[in-house]
């Protein structure tokens, strides 16, 4: 297991430092003009444009540029913006604590949701209930994230206000003007609608796939030889046919958690809510590169460590995989 | 020979994927809606009488008043006129988003599972590295770098998509390559051409079919959310994403400003979901011969 | 005489399908007393496989139902058992074995732990104890260095001694029943010689009872006592194992001995051969299920079903020729 | 004597084990070990051995659907194995084969009449699969010619094997290589199927190499037999000299394991069976010396070091440092 997890650890740095690249390479190919930005549409007089070309040291060869990049992003660096004069470190502290809650709030009630739904419409399959949740489930992916959020701040907010359904409002007190719902995020009760959101398109997609895969291994011959050995139908069913079940499933939420950001940014700008997400959507607004690019680091970063945890969780689901790499060494 | 007379009638692949595709009710229902958005995308604005980004008096008038069909947004346009423009400019975008995709797709996936080797570890570990950026990234990077001009769009749209079809087309052509009835091609003393032609296209095609769906839904889906982040399509283009993202600050007062789009938006996604999902059963050979 | 452990009474399995109701089974009957072998022999979709599975309660229901017959075991119906005394039969009394070792196993337990799990389910011991057990029986079916491989995965064991685990299993909470479904088709001759020679041993020994499931048979041959011939659904023979081989008296036994290859009457004569293929069961013939294929068919097999009955002490056959004494006669 | 048909001289095929991220060739399966044989016009050569002997490799490497590692291969007076990809498909006409799996060696877009009638399009002797020579070859192989335009998944695994057959037969080729051809059968069906097999050599002359793990079927239909072990051939000889008196131990434990349809015979044989111990080794890790030697009763210390050459003993050529006389 020990030189298992060493030899995938390097395989994600690999993949790390290549997305990095990709995206450096994207964005200092064509390199984003700082001094437009920073001085509007006024002409510079040449001193001073060279000043701050060198300050961002786009003077520099490319290759020059993309070792310092490395040296900066090494010493935790991640650059300063071409808009104000705060540096990414700052500007990604700020938002940090609001994705990550919502993140960890979202995954986790996607993973519960997944499993309910999954486990008891394949239990129950062909029953009334399973038939209303596959409609559900391939339903939800045709709902865009954005659209959810408003649908949801329409049910739970706009409706129960105006009908005076106080048991269902999440939005109390109710906001004096209207804009975007803005929602008291610092209570649980704040948290649990856009985590809710976040959850729910992906959770969707897994529970579908739960259920197959349930289905697939329940017809396995080793399920048949649980139940000749005379074990219940629970045990058959938990500790013989999850456990093989989530072996695809694992894999498929790894990736979800990864596609997670983009879903996590959707849901930020419907709510309002202050977080990492509406801060890169609104910099690769205004064209603000170092942002998005450091900002984008943390998330790719964030995406290789899920990776890599899912794949070492799969190696503990699966044995054949962990043995079969200590019988290459 | 009395055995001969169970075999029921012979139908080809084709007509036997026809006959379970129109079979399953949930996918006829998708077909069903589908013509019909696709239909009133094409006559809508000639019958509405108003132009997309015409200005009227009416200002977040409420549908079937004042001749607006579905009612007016915050500067007095024709809604109606404006979704039928969306429909068209979501199916239009996704159509070369996918068209481009497939493209990519079946020339990389090909490749790296027809020839495996090298070509295909190469392609792989591309793939690999490319997953763990989230898609909404690469998209804001494209647009942060080029702007957001029809073809950037366009172009952040394959580069979110790109993958998914080229790595299940890697895994078809690697499938069916495998598979006995090829190696008795070769075995006849057929040309490469004629096994790549007649045995492993036909074969590895049904789940670039489905694929087709699902990427169509998919650049759909992801082009209005770009647009509703305000990185992809903008005012006054009438994309459904830009449409919804305006209507944020009506919820309360006015929700059909909101829910017009929206639902046209989802019906539209959700149709084409459907017509993929019934295709994938419809397409699966495991369920021939399965009423 | 003793009470049989083990009697199926005219048996009916049949399944919903979209195809049209599948008849798998259409009438079958069969009994067998303690400490005897017997083979269950039949060609695939003949419903040896489903009867063996009936026994036991292991096919899914839907899309099985049981239109009609009783399968007693020492007296009582399994097919009403309730489920909490039927999981106690189940591994505890009778125990089964399948044909593919490689996919019967699961993949993600070591074998030490599938073992332990069966043994704890039916007796109240500790797991240390259950270990001790679990390495007991896998020595008892030749499985070397148990004590070591206790806590391999399946993955790490060859087909041969996968079976052999399973045989373990089967037999470690002292089984009165054993069935044992084509034990040995997934394996390659040398392994199966290994394999069948520890399953008679281990079941002389405990005297566990053999309901063997094959095709095979050469492998009915070799062990059983006494031998049954399933097709389309029905017991069409059943006969002790000297007496079926030298004289076999349905059409359907008789063609199926002379359209084997025999390896020890080296000929490059043609083979005796049984025209066309197996019913399909959504669609059984009316009458005799052989009828269709056949060399002495008369009018009477296509409209009526013929009867299992007792030619002679211990002989049963379905056939309605069977009283022509110049039928036997050209059988013979 | 003339030449023979086909000759293979110490044919041999490796395949590398990879591994990892980046597919590191970290190891080699040497599933075809110095094989050499010889089959003549008109003959049967039975190839038998178990699973993961290399027997079903061997067939391909002869048809070059896999490319040998060393080794020679004539057939027909031409050189099969330095012929460029080109040239090797103008000779498939003469070389053909029938797989084992007949549910997945039939294309199931293709009607059992275009199925048939690819090789002759192939080798530009027919023009479609009107031709009357495909119709004449599906009836030949004992279906009904209005089935023609029937698909594949319309037919039991027997007759799927009958089109199997007939698109291997229909340009006439001198040599049919039978990978496994009944072992997916059942046994009536089975028969069937090596009747045909027997009927239509007698009919067209072919040779055939037949392969099969089951000695009982390669008994009936083989003139001679070849027994294989780990990718060698351990044994070679006439059918009768194979059968009744064979030399190598495990040939002898090979036909001692196989269980006769005949109790009171076999309650003999059991008495008297070799039942080898062990599993067989894994190719990727053979024993030194002689193969067999580590589930050998007879082994010695010279099995382990030296390798034993495949010489003539009575009328077979056997590879033993201690053959049963």
């Amino acid at each position: 297991m020990f030189t298992y997890t060493i030899k995938r650890l390097l395989q994600s740095l690999i993949v790390v430092w290549a997305a990095v690249t990709l995206m450096f390479a994207l964005f200092f190919i064509i390199p984003g003009d700082p001094i437009s930005l920073k001085s509007g549409e006024k002409s510079l007089p040449p001193g001073i444009l060279a000043n701050i070309t060198a300050k961002y040291g786009l003077d520099q060869p490319t290759y020059v540029q993309y070792f310092r990049f490395w040296g900066h992003l090494f010493k935790g660096d991640l650059g300063y913006s071409y808009k104000n004069d705060k540096s990414v470190n700052t500007i990604l502290h700020d938002g940090l604590s609001t994705s990550a809650r919502l993140l960890f709030w979202g995954a986790l009630l996607q993973l519960i949701i997944a499993l309910t739904v999954g486990l008891t419409s394949a239990i129950k399959r062909g029953s009334l209930g399973d038939r209303i949740g596959t409609i559900f489930t391939v339903g939800i992916q045709g709902i865009p994230v954005f659209v959810s959020g408003l649908l949801a701040q329409y049910l739970f907010g706009v409706l129960p206000f105006q009908m005076h359904w106080d048991w269902l409002n999440f939005f109390k007190p109710w906001p004096q003007s209207w804009t975007a719902g803005v929602i008291p995020t610092d209570s649980w009760k704040g948290i649990i609608l856009p985590a809710l959101v976040v959850a729910v398109v992906d959770a969707a997609f897994i529970a579908r796939m739960l259920r197959s895969s349930l289905l697939e291994v329940l017809r396995a011959d080793y399920i048949r030889t649980a139940f000749a050995k005379g074990l219940s139908a629970r045990r058959v069913w938990f500790h013989h046919a999850l456990r093989n079940a989530m072996i695809p499933v694992v894999t498929v939420y790894g990736t979800s958690l990864i596609a997670i950001f983009g879903v996590a940014v959707q849901t930020e700008k419907v709510f309002s809510l202050p977080g990492m997400g509406s801060t890169i959507a609104d910099s690769a607004l205004s064209q603000d590169a170092p942002v998005v690019l450091g900002l984008a680091i943390v998330v790719i970063a964030f995406g290789a460590v899920v990776n890599l945890v899912v794949d070492l969780s799969y190696a503990l689901i699966d044995p054949r995989i962990k043995i079969d790499s200590k019988a290459v060494h | 020979m009395s055995e001969f007379e169970q075999i029921p009638q012979s139908l080809s692949y084709w007509q036997d994927v026809r006959a379970r595709f129109f079979a399953n009710k949930i996918s006829i229902l998708g077909l069903v809606m589908l013509v019909l958005l696709i239909f009133i995308g094409i006559i809508g604005p000639f019958i509405s009488g108003w132009k997309y980004d015409e200005l009227g008096p009416d200002i977040l008038s409420a549908p079937f008043q004042k001749g607006h069909w579905f009612g007016t947004d915050d500067l007095g346009r024709d809604l109606f006129t404006r979704v039928t423009y969306g429909i068209r400019l979501s199916l239009t975008v996704a159509i070369i988003v996918t068209i481009i995709s497939v493209f990519v797709g079946v020339t990389l996936g090909g490749l790296a599972g027809y020839f495996g080797g090298w070509i295909d570890t190469l392609i792989s570990r591309f793939i690999d590295t490319w997953q763990v950026i989230p898609f909404v990234l690469i998209g804001f990077a494209i647009i942060t770098v080029f702007g957001s001009s029809f073809w950037v769009i366009v172009a952040a749209l394959v580069f979110t998509g790109w993958y998914s079809t080229t790595r299940l087309f890697r895994a078809s052509v690697m499938q069916v390559k495998s598979l006995e009835y090829v190696e008795a091609a070769r075995a006849t003393g057929a040309t490469t051409k004629r096994i790549i032609l007649r045995h492993i296209g036909p074969n590895a095609i049904p789940p670039i079919i489905v694929v087709l769906a699902f990427s169509v839904a998919g650049a759909i889906l992801s082009e209005s959310v770009y647009a509703f982040l305000g990185v992809g399509f903008r005012e006054p283009t009438p994309s459904l994403g830009v449409m919804i993202s305006g209507s944020r600050n009506f919820l309360t007062e006015k929700p059909f400003v909101f829910f017009i789009p929206g639902s046209v938006l989802v019906l539209l996604t959700l149709s084409i979901v459907l017509i993929g999902d019934g295709l994938r059963d419809a397409l699966d050979p495991k369920l021939r011969g399965v009423k | 005489m003793s009470q049989p452990l083990l009697h199926i009474d005219d048996l009916y399995v049949h399944f919903n399908t979209s195809d049209g109701v599948v008849q798998a089974i259409n009438g079958a009957s069969l009994t067998l007393n303690p400490g005897e072998i017997v083979g269950l022999v039949g060609e695939s979709g003949s419903g040896k496989s489903v009867t063996a599975m009936s026994i036991l309660g292991l096919v899914p229901k839907p899309p099985a139902i049981y239109p009609k017959g009783r399968i007693l075991w020492k007296g009582i119906d399994l097919l009403t058992t309730p489920d909490r005394e039927l999981r106690e039969i189940r591994g505890g009394e009778i125990s089964m074995i399948f044909q593919d070792p490689m996919t019967s196993l699961n993949p993600v337990y070591t074998i030490g732990h599938q073992i332990s799990e069966m043994i704890r389910v039916h007796s109240r011991i500790s797991a240390k104890t259950a270990k001790l057990r679990s390495i007991e029986m896998l020595d008892l079916v030749g499985m070397p260095n148990p004590a070591q491989r206790i806590d391999d995965y399946p993955h790490q064991f060859s087909g041969g001694m996968r079976q052999r685990a399973m045989i373990a299993m089967a037999l470690s909470c002292s089984p009165e029943l054993l069935i044992a479904d084509e034990p040995t088709t997934a394996l390659d001759v040398t392994i199966q010689a290994q394999i069948l020679e520890i399953l008679e041993k281990s079941a002389r020994e405990l005297n566990v009872s053999v309901l063997l499931i094959t095709h095979d048979l050469g492998v009915v041959a070799g062990i059983c006592d006494r031998v049954a011939v399933m097709y389309g659904g029905r017991i069409v023979e059943e006969a002790p194992v000297d007496d079926l081989f030298e004289r076999p008296l349905m059409p359907y036994t008789w063609g199926l001995m002379r359209s084997i290859p025999q390896m020890d009457k080296v000929s490059t004569k043609r083979l005796y051969t049984i025209p066309g293929s197996p019913p399909v069961m959504s669609r059984p013939p009316k009458g005799c299920a052989f009828a269709p294929r056949c060399e002495f068919v008369i009018d009477r097999c296509h409209t009526e079903v013929p009867q299992l009955i007792e030619y002679a002490p211990h002989r049963m056959v379905r056939c309605h020729r069977v009283s022509e004494p110049d039928f036997i006669a050209v059988l013979a | 004597m003339s030449e023979p048909l086909l000759k293979v001289v110490n044919l041999e095929k490796k395949f590398p084990i990879q591994r990892g991220f980046l597919k590191r060739t970290v190891g080699q399966i040497h599933a075809v070990d110095g094989v050499s044989f010889e089959i003549g016009h008109g003959e049967t050569l039975g190839l038998v051995g178990e699973s993961g002997c290399g027997k079903s490799t061997t067939a391909r490497l002869i048809l070059r659907l896999l490319d040998p590692t060393s080794g020679e291969i004539f057939f027909n007076g031409k050189e099969i194995h330095t012929l460029s990809r080109q040239e090797i498909r103008k000779e498939r006409k003469d070389m053909q084969i029938v797989f084992q799996d007949p549910y997945a060696s039939l294309n199931p877009r293709m009607t059992i009449r275009q199925i048939v009638a690819e090789p002759l399009i192939v080798h530009g002797l027919a023009n479609d699969d009107a031709d009357p020579a495909v119709d004449e070859m599906i009836e030949l192989c004992g279906l009904s010619r209005e089935f023609g335009n029937r698909y594949p998944h319309e037919f039991s695994g027997g007759q799927r094997q009958r089109v199997g057959i007939a698109r291997a037969l229909i340009t006439r080729p001198k040599l049919v290589v039978l990978d496994e051809p009944v072992s997916a059968l059942d046994v009536s069906v089975q028969a069937q199927i090596l009747n045909l097999l027997d009927d239509l050599r007698e009919k067209f002359d072919f040779s055939y190499l037949f392969v099969a793990h089951d000695l009982s079927v390669v008994s009936h239909i083989s003139t001679r037999v070849a027994v294989m072990y780990l990718g060698k051939i351990v044994e070679i000889g006439s059918r009768e000299e194979i059968f009744d008196n064979p030399h190598h131990p495990y040939t002898k434990a090979l036909i001692s394991a196989v269980p006769l349809a005949n109790p009171k015979q076999e309650r003999i044989r059991k008495t008297t069976r070799i039942v080898l111990t062990g599993d067989v080794p894994s190719p990727a890790n053979p024993p030194s010396g002689c193969r067999f030697r580590t589930r050998c009763w007879k082994a010695q210390e010279v099995c382990a070091t030296s390798e034993p050459a495949l010489l003539k003993i009575g009328n077979s050529y056997v590879a033993c440092h201690f053959p049963e006389m």
